[in-house]
C-alpha cells in the first residue's frame, strides 16, 4: 500500500502523529497541575494513526466535526496548537474566547464545524456540510470523526442513511479504541462488525487498523475522493486502543493489566517510524529531532495557553447571539430596572 | 443547480389570502431572492407539506432546494445545523412541534449553543418550523404547545404568529435571521384567511391588536383571535380590554407589555401551553417586577390545563382556553370585589 | 409450509384477517360520517397478513407495542371491538376512556403496551417488556410492530442493538407496506434489504411476502419462540402493500394508478383463501359465512360506540397521576384561589 | 433471579456520610426490599457510576439488576418505560440530564403521558436520576439544570435534593412512586457531606431550613447552601431571612411558600436554571398569585444568565448565583427605599 504514498507524505504522517502525542502528553501534565478549565480531559494517545491518517488524507476546503476526543484530529488538520492550548486553559486567546475547553474546539477557517461533547452529536453536521457542498458545487467532502461508543447512538444511524440516500460528500471515521469510558465494545455493541452495519445503510465501508497510518490514509483517501467524486458516501473504522484512560485522571481499573500491556504495544507512531527506518526514509536521530521539535513546539503552547489571559466577566454576554442584535440583558441589569438604581 | 424561476408572480398585497398561503408566500420570495434557503423536512417535497405549507415550491424550485426526507428528525434538525454552518440557509420542517422532542439534543445542544460555545466564530442561520397546539384531536403526542421549552433555551429566536401578515413577514425576516429561529404555526389557523398587509414590525415588536383601559390581555398565535372575541363580548357590557399581540417570545416586547399594564393596572395572560413553568409563567413573573407598583390587582394566567392533551373532543376543547373563559376571566379581574 | 400450520389454524388466520378487514372498513365508513374522534385515521387495509400472521404466532402473556397504524394487530390479538371502535370514536366506554383514540390504544390485560403515534416511540418499550421478562422470569415474549418508516428512527437501532446485545425475549415486526406516508421507501431508505440492516445489530432476521399470512405465521412462530428459548432477539420484516392513502381522507395522488392497481392484487385475504379453498378446507359459502358475521360483528361494534357517551369534563383531570396521587389543580381553581371565591 | 443478599449493612443513620453515598443506600435498601428494583444506565455496573453513586451495587446485586447500557440514552430510557409497565421498578440513570434532550420523547411523549394516554389502565412506575448544574466547568453541554422542562410536563414528578438525608429518603420514595420521578442531583453536591437523619418529610413537602421575618428566600438543590451562607451574613446585619427548600417541583409545597411570604412581604427566588421561562418564572407567578395582597416588594429572581454555561471558571461562577450575590440582593429587597 506504502507505495501508492509519497515519501514526503509519509514523513509528514510520523510528525504529525508526534506532534498529536506531545500536544496530549503536555495538555496532560497542564492538567495535572490544575492549568486546564474543567474536569474532563479526554487525551487521545494511541490513536495518532487513525486521526493523522484520515486528516492528512483530506484536503484544503473540507470539513469536520470531531468529539470529546478530538485534539489529535485537529493538531493533524492544522490548528493553531496555541489557541487550542489557551482554549484548553479557558483562557481568552483560546480558539473559543475560553468559552468551549477542550471538548468544544472548533476553527470555522479550517473547516473544524466543531469538537462536540455530546457523544454522536456532531454527526449530523457534516450531513449539512455535504450538503451545502453538494447543493452549493463547493467541492469539498465533510468528515464525521467520532468514537466507537457513537455506534449506539440513534443519530450516528439516521445520519449514515441520510447521507447515503443523498449520495452526498460525506465520510464517517470511526475511531474504535476497543472502549466507551469503561466499557468494552463488546459489552456495548451486539455485532462489532462497525463496517458491515454501515453497509446495512448504504455506505462504501472500510476498516482498518488504525496502528498502520499508511492503511488508514489509502483506505480514507479512497473513500474521501469516491464521495468527493459524488459517487456515495463513506465510513471508515479504524481500530486502535486507548492506550490510557477515559479522562487524565481515570486509571482504567475496569480493565486488566496483561491487555493494557498488549494495547499499548500496537503504537502506530513506532509502527511507522520502523516502516520508515526499513525504507530508509529515516534515521534514529531523525526521528529524535523530529520529537525533539514537536514537544518544543508543545511547551511553547503551553506557555502561551499559561500566560494568556482569563476572559472578562463581561464576555460571558457576548457571543450568544449575532453582534446585531442585542445580549442578553444581565440578572444584575434586571434587578437594577426592579429595584430602581444601581447597588 | 436550481431550476429556471418562473416569472415571479407578485406578492398578494391587499388580498384576503391563507395562513399557510402567507408562510408559502414567504419562502417563495426567499428561496427567490437567495439560491441558498433550501427546505428540508418530511413529505415538504412532492406531497407538499402535511398542510399543503409547501405546495408547488417543489415545482419552481426542484429537489435541489426542496428535500423530502427520511422519518428521522434529529437528523434533519442536524442536517440544517450542518447546512446552516457551511453556507446554506435552511429552513427544516418539523411535521408537528411534539416531534421536536426527538430532535432536542440538535436543537438545544447543538443549533442554540454553537455560536456561544465556538466564541462565536460562527452562526446557525436555520428557521426550524412547525405546527403546534389544538384543535384536531391529534391527542397527547400531535397537540402540544412547546414554546416554553424554547424560550428557556439561551440562543434561540421565537417567533409565533398569529396573523397572514405576521406569518409573511416574520418568516421571511426568519429566513434572513444570523441565528436559530423557531417559528411555531398554530395547526388551526392553516386554513384561516386574513389580508396580507404590505408591512408589519419586525421580531421583538409587540402589537397592539386592540386598545382598551380596563385591562390588558397578553397572548398570542390562535388565542390572540379567542382574546378578540372575548374583548367584543366585555365591550358590550362596558369592559373596554386592550389585547397586546406578542408575535415573537424572543426577542420579546416588554416595553410594549409594561406600558399597557402601567396604565390599565391588570393584566390577564393567555395561552395554549400547560400552565406550570409554561410561557404564562415568565410573562406573569416579568409584568409583576416591570409594573409592581401599578398593579390593581393580580396578573392572572388562562391557560391550557396542567395535563396531557386527550383526544376526545369535549375534553379537547375543555382544556384550553376559549373566547367564554376568556371573557369570564376578564370579567372577574375587572370587577373584583376586595 | 402450510404443513406445520394445522387446518384449525389456517382457518383462524382467514377469520382474523376479515375481521381486521371489516373493522377498518367500519371505521372508515364512520369516520367519513363524523363519528371517530380526531383528523387522523390510519387503515391497515392490505396488511391483515402481517398483522395477523404475527400475532397468532403470539401466546397468551405475551405483550407488545404498536404504532399509528395498528387496529388490525390489536383485533387478531383478540381486542374487544367494541371498546376500541368507542376509543376511536372519543367515547367514555373506550379503551382509554376517550383520551387515547385511534393512534393509543392499549389494553394491559391482553398484553397491549400500546399504539403509538410517534414513529418509532414505542419500540424500545418492548426491549424494557423483554428485560422484566428475562429478570422476572416471565417467559414472555415481546414484539415491537412497527413500520418501514420507523426503520429511519435513531430509537429502532438503539432498541434493536439492545435487545440483542441482552439476548432478550424481543422480536421486531416490521409491516413495509412500501410508503411512509407519501414517500415510498426507496425515497426514504439508502437500503431495502430491512433484514440484513437487522443482522448488523446482531438480530435474527426473516424477511416475508406478507400476502402469503402462512409464510408470516410459519417465520414469527420461529423468531418468537427462538427468542423465548433465550436465543436471542428476532427480526421480522413482513412485505406488503398499503391500499388505500395514508390517512382516510388521503387519496394518495403521489402514487401511480398502475402500482396501486398492481399492489391491491397482492391480497392477503383472496391468498389465502384460495389456498384453504384449494386444500379443500373452505367452501365459497363458507368464506361468505366467516366474512358475514365479521362484518356483523363490526356493525355491532360501531352501534356500541355511536350509542356510547362522551367523556363529562370532569374526566379531563383523572388518569394524569395514580389515584393515590391527588389530581391536578385546574385553571379555574387557581382563579378562585387568586381571585376568591367561585365565578 | 437475584444474588443472595449479604447481611444487611445498617442504614448509618446519625452518621455524617456523602450526598452520593445516601443516594447508594437508598437504592440498596429498595433492592434488598424488592426484587423488581433495577438500576440501567452507562456506567452504572462496572465502573460504580461516573459519580460512584452506584459502587458496590454491581457486586451486591449482580448483572442481571445492574445493567450497563451502551450510550443509548432514548433507548435507556425507552427500556425502563417498558419494564416499568411490566413489573419491574427501573431507576434510569443519565450521565448528566443534559442527555435528557437526547431522550425527550421518551420522557415527555411517553413516560410522562403513557398513564394518560390510556385511560388510567397503567402507570410508569420509574425513577429517572440524573446530575444537573455547574461547578466543573464542564461546559454548555454538561453543566446545565433543566427542570423547569420537566415541571412543564405533565405527568412527571421532580425531586431535587439538596440534603443527603433528602437524598435518602426521596429517593426511596421516587423508587416506590406508581408515576415517573425525575430526581435531580447537582454534581457538585455528590461528595459533600451531612448527617443522615433518620426521617424527613415526604414528598411535596418544603422544609424552612432558616428561620426569619424579613423576607423569604425560596430554593433547593446546591443553591440552598448558599442561600443559608448568605443569611448567615445578612444576620450579621440585622436582616433575618427565611429560607425554604422547595424539595420537589411536583408536587410542590405551594402553602408553606405562601404563608412565609405573606408573613414577609418579601420573596427572592434563586434557582441555577436560566432565567427566562425557568423554574423561578412558575414560582414568582404563584407567590404573586397567592400573595399578592400581602407583598410590600416586587418578588425577585436570581438565577443563573440566559446564556449557554461557559467552560472558563471564572465565567461560569460568574453566571450563577453565588453567596454574595445572593445576599447584596436580599439586602437591596430588605433596604428598598421607594
Ligand atoms: C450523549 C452522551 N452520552 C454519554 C456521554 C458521556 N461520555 C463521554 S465520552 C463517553 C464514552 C464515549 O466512547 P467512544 O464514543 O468510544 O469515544 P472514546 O471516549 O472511546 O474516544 C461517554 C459515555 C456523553 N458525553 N454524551
Ligand atoms: C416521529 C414522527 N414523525 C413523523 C410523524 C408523522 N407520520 C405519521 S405516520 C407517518 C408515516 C409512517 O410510515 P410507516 O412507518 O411506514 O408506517 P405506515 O404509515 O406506512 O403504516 C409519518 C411521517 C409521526 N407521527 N411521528
Ligand atoms: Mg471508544
Ligand atoms: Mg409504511
Amino acid at each position: 500500500m506504502s507505495e501508492i504514498i509519497p515519501e514526503a507524505r509519509r514523513l509528514e504522517l510520523l510528525r504529525t502523529m508526534l506532534r498529536i502525542r506531545a500536544f496530549e502528553e503536555k495538555v496532560g501534565e497542564l492538567f495535572l497541575k490544575g492549568g486546564t478549565a474543567g474536569s474532563m480531559l479526554h487525551l487521545s494517545i494511541g490513536e495518532e494513526g487513525a486521526a493523522a491518517g484520515v486528516a492528512l488524507a483530506m484536503k484544503p476546503g473540507d470539513t469536520f466535526t470531531t468529539h470529546h476526543r478530538g485534539h489529535g484530529i485537529f493538531v493533524a488538520r492544522g490548528g493553531d496548537v496555541n489557541r487550542m492550548m489557551a482554549e484548553i486553559a479557558g483562557k481568552i486567546t483560546g480558539y473559543c474566547r475560553g468559552k468551549g475547553g477542550s471538548m468544544h474546539i472548533a476553527d470555522m477557517s479550517l473547516g473544524h464545524l466543531g469538537a462536540n461533547a455530546i457523544v454522536g452529536g456532531g454527526i449530523p453536521a457534516v450531513v449539512g456540510a455535504g450538503l451545502s457542498s453538494k447543493t452549493l458545487s463547493q467541492g469539498s467532502v465533510s468528515v464525521a470523526f467520532f468514537g466507537d461508543g457513537a455506534m449506539q447512538q440513534g443519530i450516528c444511524f439516521e445520519s449514515m442513511n441520510l447521507a447515503a440516500l443523498w449520495k452526498l460528500p460525506v465520510v464517517f471515521a470511526v475511531i474504535n479504541n476497543q472502549y466507551g469510558m469503561g466499557t468494552r465494545i463488546d459489552r456495548a455493541s451486539a455485532t462489532l462488525d462497525f463496517a458491515g452495519r454501515a453497509r446495512g445503510f448504504g455506505l462504501t465501508a472500510l476498516e482498518v487498523d488504525a496502528t498502520q497510518p499508511e492503511q488508514v490514509l489509502a483506505a480514507a483517501q479512497e473513500l474521501i475522493e469516491h464521495a468527493r467524486a459524488g459517487r456515495g458516501a463513506g465510513f471508515i473504522v479504524a481500530n486502535c486502543y486507548r492506550f490510557y484512560g477515559h479522562a487524565r485522571k481515570d486509571k482504567s481499573p475496569y480493565r486488566d493489566e496483561a491487555e493494557e500491556l498488549e494495547g499499548r504495544k500496537r503504537d502506530p507512531i513506532l509502527n511507522h517510524k520502523d516502516a520508515l527506518v526499513a525504507a530508509g526514509l529515516l534515521s534514529e536521530a531523525g526521528f529524535e529531532e523530529m520529537n525533539g521539535a514537536a514537544n518544543l513546539e508543545m511547551d511553547e503552547a503551553v506557555a502561551f495557553a499559561q500566560t494568556s489571559e482569563l476572559p472578562g466577566l463581561e464576555t460571558m454576554f457576548e457571543d450568544v447571539f449575532d453582534p446585531s442584535i442585542p445580549r442578553p440583558v444581565s440578572v444584575d441589569e434586571r434587578l437594577d430596572r426592579v429595584l430602581g438604581g444601581g447597588a | 443547480m436550481t431550476s429556471p424561476l418562473p416569472t415571479p408572480s407578485p406578492v398578494p398585497f391587499g388580498q384576503e389570502i391563507e395562513f399557510r398561503a402567507a408562510l408559502r408566500e414567504a419562502i417563495r420570495q426567499e428561496m427567490r431572492a437567495n439560491p441558498s434557503v433550501v427546505l428540508i423536512g418530511e413529505e415538504v417535497a412532492r406531497y407538499g407539506g402535511a398542510y399543503a405549507v409547501s405546495k408547488g415550491l417543489l415545482e419552481e424550485f426542484g429537489e435541489a432546494r426542496v428535500l423530502d426526507t427520511p422519518i428521522s428528525e434529529a437528523a434533519i434538525v442536524g442536517t440544517a445545523v450542518g447546512a446552516a454552518m457551511t453556507g446554506l440557509k435552511p429552513i427544516a420542517e418539523l411535521m408537528y412541534v411534539d416531534f421536536a422532542y426527538l430532535a432536542m439534543d440538535q436543537i438545544a445542544n447543538q443549533a442554540a449553543k454553537i455560536r456561544y460555545m465556538f466564541g462565536g466564530q460562527i452562526g446557525v442561520p436555520m428557521v426550524l418550523r412547525a405546527p403546534m397546539g389544538t384543535g384536531r384531536s391529534g391527542g397527547a403526542q400531535h397537540s402540544q404547545s412547546l414554546e416554553a421549552l424554547f424560550w428557556h433555551t439561551p440562543g434561540l429566536r421565537i417567533a409565533i404568529p398569529a396573523t397572514v401578515t405576521d406569518c409573511y413577514f416574520l418568516l421571511r425576516e426568519a429566513i434572513n435571521s444570523p441565528d436559530p429561529v423557531v417559528f411555531l404555526e398554530h395547526k388551526a389557523l392553516y386554513v384561516s384567511k386574513g389580508v396580507l398587509e404590505p408591512d408589519a414590525p419586525p421580531m421583538g415588536v409587540a402589537v397592539t391588536r386592540r386598545k382598551g383601559q380596563h385591562l390588558t390581555i397578553v397572548t398570542y398565535s390562535r388565542q390572540l383571535f379567542y382574546c378578540l372575541q372575548a374583548a367584543e363580548e366585555l365591550a358590550k357590557e362596558g369592559i373596554e380590554a386592550e389585547v397586546i399581540d406578542l408575535r415573537t417570545l424572543n426577542p420579546l416586547d416588554l416595553e410594549t407589555l409594561a406600558q399597557s399594564v402601567r396604565r390599565t393596572g391588570r393584566a390577564l395572560i393567555v395561552t395554549e401551553d400547560t400552565l406550570t413553568a409554561g410561557v404564562s409563567a415568565e410573562l406573569s413573573a416579568l409584568i409583576q417586577e416591570e409594573c409592581f407598583d401599578y398593579l390593581e390587582e393580580p396578573v392572572l394566567r388562562l391557560c391550557a390545563e396542567d395535563i396531557p392533551i386527550p383526544v376526545s373532543p369535549p375534553l379537547e376543547a375543555g382544556s384550553v382556553p376559549s373566547p367564554a373563559r376568556i371573557a369570564q376571566t376578564a370579567r372577574r379581574l375587572v370587577r373584583r370585589a376586595r
